[in-house]
């Protein structure tokens, strides 16, 4: 089965990538790790990145699933 | 309550505009505390000129909602208001407004600075500082509330 | 600046026309706490109908004024308005108002909540509670912040 | 000499001696506990009472002088 996921870049890493995001479908069981790598042609995340799964934060370790949001993004500074 | 938005906002007039609506406060709330956050004209020892705030619709109002309720469970309170900015700000703008009313001081002082720590360090708001000579910058990393 | 007010009087308003006018201010303050505290209309169990604040002339000005000079020392912060209110009040009155302008958020809520504290351990108030059958009575003793 | 000092009550010590104060002229040395009993023919002290002189705090041991004003009021309540 595919699974097609949504990922969204947001500040900083916005920029550093030259897009707000990218639609991804795959086949495999993918970690939000694996998504930056796929997403990014394995750039290096920069240290500090956050990421969200579902606007919730989560590890990178999570694994993803059909329909989900994934967003990467630097250390927040509002307020 | 919780609100984004993109205009510039006199925080007294919505204060006073959300007490009025809610009746249930009248007689109640011995203790109001806000705080509000305002543009500063420098930062890291560069004038600043303006600044653009970037957040993730959907996920900076969930955070900062459960942030809200988070203060609701641990304290004492009576209600909450919190509205913060995004788009592009001048120097003396308004950024942030935190309301928290309560019975007695204590728990009003603590929910409040309690929101304004962890919208600081949770909610997904991102700053970027327009300098002087028009280059603009991202600030990195949040004070601790101290600097 | 400190006052002590005998009239019923509006805490946005008051903290709006004094903001203006220190235009010393403007640019440098980055966070703003303001303290409120209002009259409820139970203490204790019983219903307050209305209350009257008893104060020494001379005294509380004076001791007031040392509890903004010694939060200045302790903490770095750009200016102070406290408002207190005597004579008849009633309830959702506003009794005390407290502002703190900082650059930075830490010392505006500490130095805020110092100056409340202090104010109700220190200062020469005296509240006299009116009940629901009329009787009065001296409030004994404030609380610790957190009742 | 003469030492002429003014006494004020506040709040339930003013209602307690049902008056507001008190002229004091006298030729001892008299500390603030002195005054108190001067002033109110030795009334007993209510538990807490606060004293000041001259609008600080002081404590009763303290020594008035010629000019000098004295009060005593319960725990402040203000805020």
């Amino acid at each position: 089965m595919t699974v097609s996921i949504k990922v969204r870049y947001f500040a900083s890493l916005k920029e550093l990538l030259g897009r707000s995001e990218d639609m991804l479908e795959f086949e495999q069981v993918l970690s939000v790790a694996d998504v930056w790598r796929q997403a990014t042609e394995a750039k290096v995340m920069p240290d500090n990145t956050l990421a969200a799964l579902n606007m919730e934060y989560v590890d990178l370790a999570c694994i993803v699933a059909d329909g989900d949001e994934v967003a990467f993004f630097p250390p927040v500074t509002g307020g | 309550m919780i609100k984004i938005i993109s205009e510039e906002f006199d925080p007294f007039a919505e204060v006073q505009a959300y007490q009025k609506q809610q009746q249930a406060l009248s007689g109640k709330y011995g203790a109001t505390n806000i705080f509000i956050g305002t543009m500063r004209d420098f930062n890291e020892g560069e004038r600043v000129k303006g600044m653009t705030l970037e957040h993730y619709p959907g996920m900076t109002e969930k955070q900062l909602l459960a942030v809200v309720q988070e203060a609701e469970r641990q304290w004492s309170i009576l209600d909450v208001l919190v509205i913060h900015r995004v788009g592009d700000v001048f120097p003396d703008d308004v950024l942030v407004l935190v309301v928290v009313w309560s019975g007695h001081r204590g728990g009003a002082f603590d929910a409040s600075r309690f929101i304004m720590e962890t919208l600081k360090s949770k909610v997904p708001f991102w700053k970027k500082e327009i300098l002087a000579d028009d280059q603009s910058r991202w600030v990195a990393k949040n004070t601790d509330g101290y600097l």
